[in-house]
């Protein structure tokens, strides 16, 4: 008998909460549509500014050859009789810039992220891996005042050169930007590899920096890989950095001591200044739009990478 | 076929300042399966570790007391520890093949010593796979990755990446806990079969397995060896209260 | 025995200039690091007082403080934060917990990673377009607040991501085996175990927006104001574009310098303190995981 | 003494082996006291009784075996318990065929009720209660593990085969003398015998017994090494 | 004091279109411990999930047949998986207890229900740790957090936590693998007792465990249920010699 | 018949035993036989032989014992391996027991061998090939997983004891006929009583592989249900 009343009580319970339950219900699912209508709306943005940098950026094309745009070397919007508009010079300069730090950053980074990852004592890395982290966080534009305050002069010195505003000075500091980000994911990666497999590597007899070299890092390659591409992003669209420190001159890149403009610096400085409507305005965007499709090219390329490892 | 025996005098162990293995003497024999069984912290893993010195791998470890093999103190600071580690193979608990080819796997080791001979390279992958009744079933397949495997497959692949640097020892941690029965069973009576080559040493958590495998069991408690015996004695008349208590299911 | 000599001599020799190799990398990046902080706060604590960091310039900006700027950044990016924290931790829930693998969702993931690689003056641009012309805001705070929030929620929306997945599957099978439905399960155990990620992650993003300059050069930085904005549809000054006009801009470069160094310290400064909190809240936040492993 | 086990259900089971074993014991016991009762007072219906009794032990062997075979496959004993357990199943054994003997002890009982007895018994009950006794010490030495006590059990064992071949040798005389008491001469040396094999298989328990305890076999001394 | 069988009637349940169950019918007894075991992949784990509903989290699951509770299917779309849930709890193969007190973990399920007051829930608390044995270990930290405990007691607490929202079931993921014998022994002894009130039907890898602990064995393989019968039966004497095969470790 | 066990040594293992079980089943059956020749020719040396050689069951029972034990002990037995073990261990004790009455049989030969035999051997050595026919075929039953065999050797038990009550009240006659034949008789019935009481044990040895092979106990049959 008291089983029975036991059950019972129990569906008694059960009826009774079943409104209260029912708008319990409703107002989960509203919650659900919200939370999935601001999921979706990255895709909104980045649909967004293609469109926008599309319709902007064809717009220039009215006026300005494709052909023209992509090939010349001239950058002279502001020309009234002869304005050009080609950005090889400007494209040719962030590769350039970006070339140079990345020489430094693959390097570097891996060798940092080697050593807080593998080698260093935990200690030394609880401090460590905060710092890199800060150095990311120091504003490019603090960044690009040191170009001109510090580094821009030494390179002036060094080379006996008027200024030291050029290439060389734009990857210098860019190099000092971009990794922290290659570090930091580089060492994601290494650290992501099992543990197992350098224990399996030590009982063989290797030695540690045998497993390293052999084990840890070919494992972590592709996490690498993507770190790289993503610290080169990073340098590919840095904009104060570059439009401080590396001399401003919108010409084809003849060395690492000659000074540079590349695409971002372009747009920052010519943009606040154009009439809004002219070719030059629109221009400009399609400079934005190629600079949108390196940058996507980039990191897809890292992305594809990152997956391959995930796989 | 190895000859000699592992002798391990007084050896205590410290982390820190907790003491973990507690003046652990015994005599381990070749050719045969040694089983070390107790409690979780009884200090059976740290004392396998001692016999590769993969204790060395965590910061703070301190021992005292010897592990003699062929006449030298493996402990000593003068001991060669990559020559050891070569003699004394081990597997861990949770299979770990590097993210490499089958064939590149067991030739992880043999490449490390200096073996750079393709065609020997080859001999020594096949032999080795062949000792871990692994080759049939993979030798079709030597360039694919080792992933491609099952877990039990993959147990075996790195008992054969152990086996290609022909050690005298194998150190087993614990092999078989992440496997199903099955793959348990093929693992076992692998175990039993590399003893006619090797000296075995394995730390398990299942009694039961100890039984069925091992010549030789020894029960850890509290860092202490309390008991090292033939494995018929240790589940059949063991000597030791505590032993007794921990087989036959009384922990109080 | 010979060849075993040899071949542990030549690991040896790798093994000695991998480690050279290590410690020169890493003793650079902390040089770097270190020296850019000592240089500037060298120079900056020249001209920090209590003036500097209260009053608006004066004189053509040579004298006076960077009052201004201070609030501008400190509005901007309080709308940077209001606006992508909600949306963004509102996505990553949607994703991790919601989302089921399909189409849309794959390219939902794309489109997150990818705008976190966009570079930050193409936001720029977008802000211009969207919100200066576009909707008709103006070039004002709202403007470039907005467009610094465009900039952070990838970023935001990673790190929400990255905090929700931390939390083992185990605590939502184990709730929602006790009766709790999807949404109690995440509000009641996951979203406390995610916040200090999350709260992690949106400060990170907030000390970013805060250093940009690009985004907002277009979408309502103002050159000189010398009074704080009142409304949301005021233009502002900001910190990194003074220091920007400071360093390259002004008609007096090597005058004002001093300044330049202040205005330095000052972001360095507050991007400083917003990563220090980031870190507490980390190490906090791994120190309590570690106890649960 | 060793601690409880941990899993209760299997230390309830071990206690049950115990107390059927005691339990058979007892009724063994009992049905050899009837069984002599009955010669004694020539009563063949308190021999048929003991007989129709036999079933219960026959049923507790059953039992004891299966509890045996369960607590084998599901519990994986070792040590002590194990031995327990193996032991256990050969006692069963044992008493079962005590018993057994104990019903032909009956049915020579049953015989021999149907003609005065050929002399007063004296040996005869005397062996009996040596044997009941070694049956009792036997089980308490079983569960109390007390090895020294199953070990004097076996040194018993020789008092009750001198009193066999003595009452044997006494019959034997007595048969020859008079062959009209041939058939009851035979049907006591019959009981004899059957006494002396009750008092083997009690010796063959404790033997069990100090295995249980020592985990060594001493069944066959002096063959083994 | 469950008095309900759990009827399943020829339950299929396809991932995608592999097919993981295939045609399962067994009638599940009240007041027992019921044990699922076979090889990995056959099935056991996905079983036991069908029973709260589990299986709803994953993608891509689809069933047929029934699962009778009380004269409801469970299965069928109209069932209250809310309420299905509270009446069938479940513990996991590894443990599991939220980053909260412990006695916010075993408070959370009657929270959930909404169960506010105070002096009530320290009741069913109190309860719940006493009938996971557990009480006495915790009564004077109730407040501490729960990753304070040993992996066995953090298990007995995922027990104590399914217990305190009265359920009539209780399902068991291989609650043991990860502990050590002295845990498995406790939570064993643990189970046993739970049977007294509730269902138990558990999962698990080591037939050992499942001899020792449960009334009733299913043996899956490969989809499939092959016997479904007493544990003394399976283990004696199984009628199908695909279950002998298994049971006596012949796995070819 | 089962696939092999995955631990090839466990195999072995089984193996062996049903190896030994059947060497033991074979030194007893040789013992018989020889003992009946000794019995016929009146050879007591020949007796003593196999007194002497009792010993190798002996020791063959222990070694039976000590694999069980260590079966149970390492390999956590189940199913039909696990009855196999069982059955090996209950069967070992009635392979000793014959051996041992083998020894009695003996025994009561070199007793009789002083004097000439008290009538010509015929049904004797019938009931010592019955009965060693029965040791043979219940441990091929054994051997071979053969319940139906099994069965038919308990049937036979019948006729050994038809056999054996026919001689003893045959010798009975002899003996009240002739007091002087009392010993002899006495002796002759001894034997036959050893022939019985062995046929008795090869019946509980195919009774326990009935068990073996259908899980069923069918020992006291009538009584369990």
């Amino acid at each position: 008998m008291g089983e029975l009343q036991v059950v019972h009580t129990g569906q008694v319970a059960m009826v009774g909460k079943t409104r209260k339950k029912r708008v319990k219900r409703v107002g989960e699912r509203l919650i659900e549509f919200g939370l999935a209508l601001s999921g979706n709306i990255s895709i909104l943005i980045l649909g967004g500014i293609c469109i926008l940098l599309l319709y902007q950026g064809l717009k220039a094309f009215e006026e300005v050859s494709i052909v023209q745009f992509l090939t010349s070397t001239r950058w002279n919007p502001t020309s009234y009789e002869n304005p050009g508009y080609g950005i090889l010079s400007m494209v040719a300069s962030t590769f350039f810039v970006t070339l140079g730090s990345m020489l430094l950053i693959v390097p570097l980074g891996i060798g940092v992220a080697s050593y807080t990852s593998e080698f260093a004592p935990k200690r030394v890395r609880s401090i460590l891996k905060p710092a890199v982290e800060m150095l990311a966080a120091i504003p490019s534009v603090v960044v690009g005042f040191i170009g001109i305050t510090v580094t821009g002069p030494a390179i002036a010195n060094f080379f006996g050169l008027p200024n030291g505003l050029n290439a060389l000075n734009g990857s210098i500091l860019l190099a000092v930007m971009a990794l922290p980000t290659a570090a930091s994911l580089s060492e994601d990666a290494l650290r992501s590899v099992p543990r197992e497999w350098r224990l399996a590597s030590l009982a063989l007899g290797a030695g540690k920096w045998e497993t390293l070299v052999r084990v840890t890092l070919p494992a972590a390659m592709p996490g690498i890989l993507a770190a790289m591409m993503l610290a080169m992003g990073r340098a590919i669209g840095e904009t104060m950095t570059v439009l401080m420190a590396c001399g401003n001159a919108p010409a084809f890149p003849e060395s690492f001591l000659a000074a540079v403009r590349p695409l971002t610096a372009t747009i920052a400085i010519e943009l606040g200044e154009v009439p809004q409507g002219t070719a030059h305005f629109f221009s400009l965007f399609a400079v934005g739009l190629a600079l949108f499709i390196i940058s996507f090219v980039v990191n897809l390329l890292a992305d594809k990478l990152l997956r391959r490892k995930a796989a | 076929m190895v000859s000699s025996n592992i002798e391990c005098n007084n050896l205590s162990l410290w982390y820190e300042d907790s003491k973990a293995l507690d003046d652990v003497s015994m005599n381990i024999k070749p050719n045969r399966v040694t089983a070390l069984i107790g409690p979780s912290g009884c200090g059976k893993s740290t004392f396998l570790r001692c016999i590769n010195r993969m204790n060395d791998e965590i910061a703070g470890v301190r021992t005292e007391g010897s592990i003699i093999f062929e006449g030298e103190d493996i402990l000593s600071p003068k001991a060669d520890v990559v020559e050891l580690r070569r003699r004394v193979g081990m597997v861990f608990q949770r299979w770990n093949p590097f993210p490499k080819s089958i064939f590149d796997n067991i030739a992880y080791g043999p490449r490390t010593h200096g073996m750079k001979d393709k065609a020997r390279l080859s001999e020594i992958v096949e032999d080795a796979l062949k000792k871990a009744a692994l080759w049939d079933e993979v030798k079709d397949r030597l360039r694919e990755s080792a992933f491609s495997l099952s877990g039990g497959q993959q147990q075996r692949l790195c008992i054969a990446r152990a086996l290609a640097v022909e050690p005298d020892i194998l150190l087993m941690d614990e092999p078989a806990s992440a496997l199903d029965p099955i793959s348990t069973a093929k693992l076992e009576e692998l175990i039993t079969k590399l003893k006619q080559r090797y000296t075995v040493i394995i730390v398990t958590h299942n009694m039961q397995q100890a039984a069925r495998i091992s010549d030789f069991t020894a029960f850890f408690y509290m860092g202490k060896l309390i008991e090292f015996d033939t494995t018929n004695t240790i589940f059949t008349n063991p000597g030791e209260e505590r032993t007794e208590a921990y087989i036959t299911g009384r922990f109080g | 025995m010979n060849k075993n000599a040899g071949l542990r001599l030549k690991k040896q020799l790798f093994a000695a200039f991998g480690a050279g190799w290590m410690w020169g990398a890493t003793l650079l990046a902390l040089v770097a690091l270190i020296g850019i902080l000592a240089f500037i706060a060298y120079h900056g604590f020249e001209v920090m007082s209590w003036d500097f960091l209260t009053l608006p310039p004066r004189k053509g900006m040579t004298e006076g403080g960077i009052f201004p700027a201070i609030a501008g950044t400190t509005l901007v990016s309080l709308i940077t934060i209001i606006f992508s924290v909600p949306l963004g931790v509102g996505a990553a829930i949607h994703l991790v917990e919601y989302a089921s693998d399909n189409v849309l969702t794959r390219w939902t993931r794309l489109a997150i990673r990818n705008l976190s690689g966009v570079p930050s003056v193409v936001y720029g641009l977008f802000g211009l377009a969207i919100f200066v012309n576009g909707a008709g805001l103006g070039a004002n705070i709202l403007s470039s607040g907005l467009t610094l929030g465009l900039l952070t929620l990838p970023w935001i929306i990673t790190a929400s991501e990255e905090a929700l997945k931390a939390v083992p599957r185990g605590h939502r099978d184990g709730a929602l085996a006790l009766g709790a439905t999807k949404w109690h399960t995440i509000r009641t155990v996951v979203l406390p175990q995610a916040v200090p990620g999350i709260l992690t992650g949106a400060i990170l993003g907030l000390s970013r927006a805060a250093g940009e300059t690009a985004p907002i050069l277009f979408t309502g930085v103002a050159f000189f104001i010398p009074f704080v904005p009142e409304s949301l549809g005021d233009e502002f000054m900001a910190l990194p574009y003074h220091l920007y006009i400071m360093s390259t801009q002004h008609h007096s470069i090597e005058q004002v310098r001093p300044i330049a160094y202040g205005t330095a310290l000052v972001l360095v400064g507050l991007v400083f303190i917003l990563n220090l909190g980031a870190f507490i809240i980390r190490s906090r936040m791994s120190a309590k995981l570690e106890s649960a492993r | 003494m060793l601690k409880k086990h941990t899993n209760s259900a299997y230390e309830a089971e071990l206690d049950q082996l115990r107390d059927k074993i005691l339990l058979m014991g007892g009724y063994v016991e009992e049905a050899i006291a009837q069984a002599m009762e009955a010669l004694k007072d020539r009563d063949s219906e308190k021999a048929k009784r003991v007989i129709s009794r036999d079933k219960l032990i026959n049923t507790l062997e059953l039992e004891i075996d299966e509890l045996c075979v369960e607590l084998l496959a599901l519990r994986q004993p070792a040590g002590s318990d194990l031995r327990l357990i193996i032991t256990g199943l050969k006692i069963s054994t044992d008493l079962e065929r005590m018993g057994d003997l104990v019903v032909n002890l009956c049915e020579r009982v049953i015989e021999l009720s149907r003609e005065p007895l050929l002399k007063p018994l004296i040996d005869l009950p005397h062996m009996a209660n040596l044997a009941m006794g070694m049956v009792r010490e036997a089980l308490d030495a079983y569960v109390k593990h007390d090895a020294s006590a199953a070990k004097e059990v076996c040194e018993r064992d020789d008092e009750v085969d001198n009193l066999d071949s003595q009452i044997v040798r006494e019959l034997l005389t007595y048969m020859m003398e008079k062959p009209g008491s041939i058939t009851r001469g035979l049907g006591l040396i019959m009981v004899t015998r059957y006494l002396e094999r009750i008092a083997d298989h009690a010796t063959n328990i404790s033997e069990m017994v100090i295995f249980l305890v020592k985990g060594k076999d001493v069944r066959h001394r002096g063959i083994g090494d």
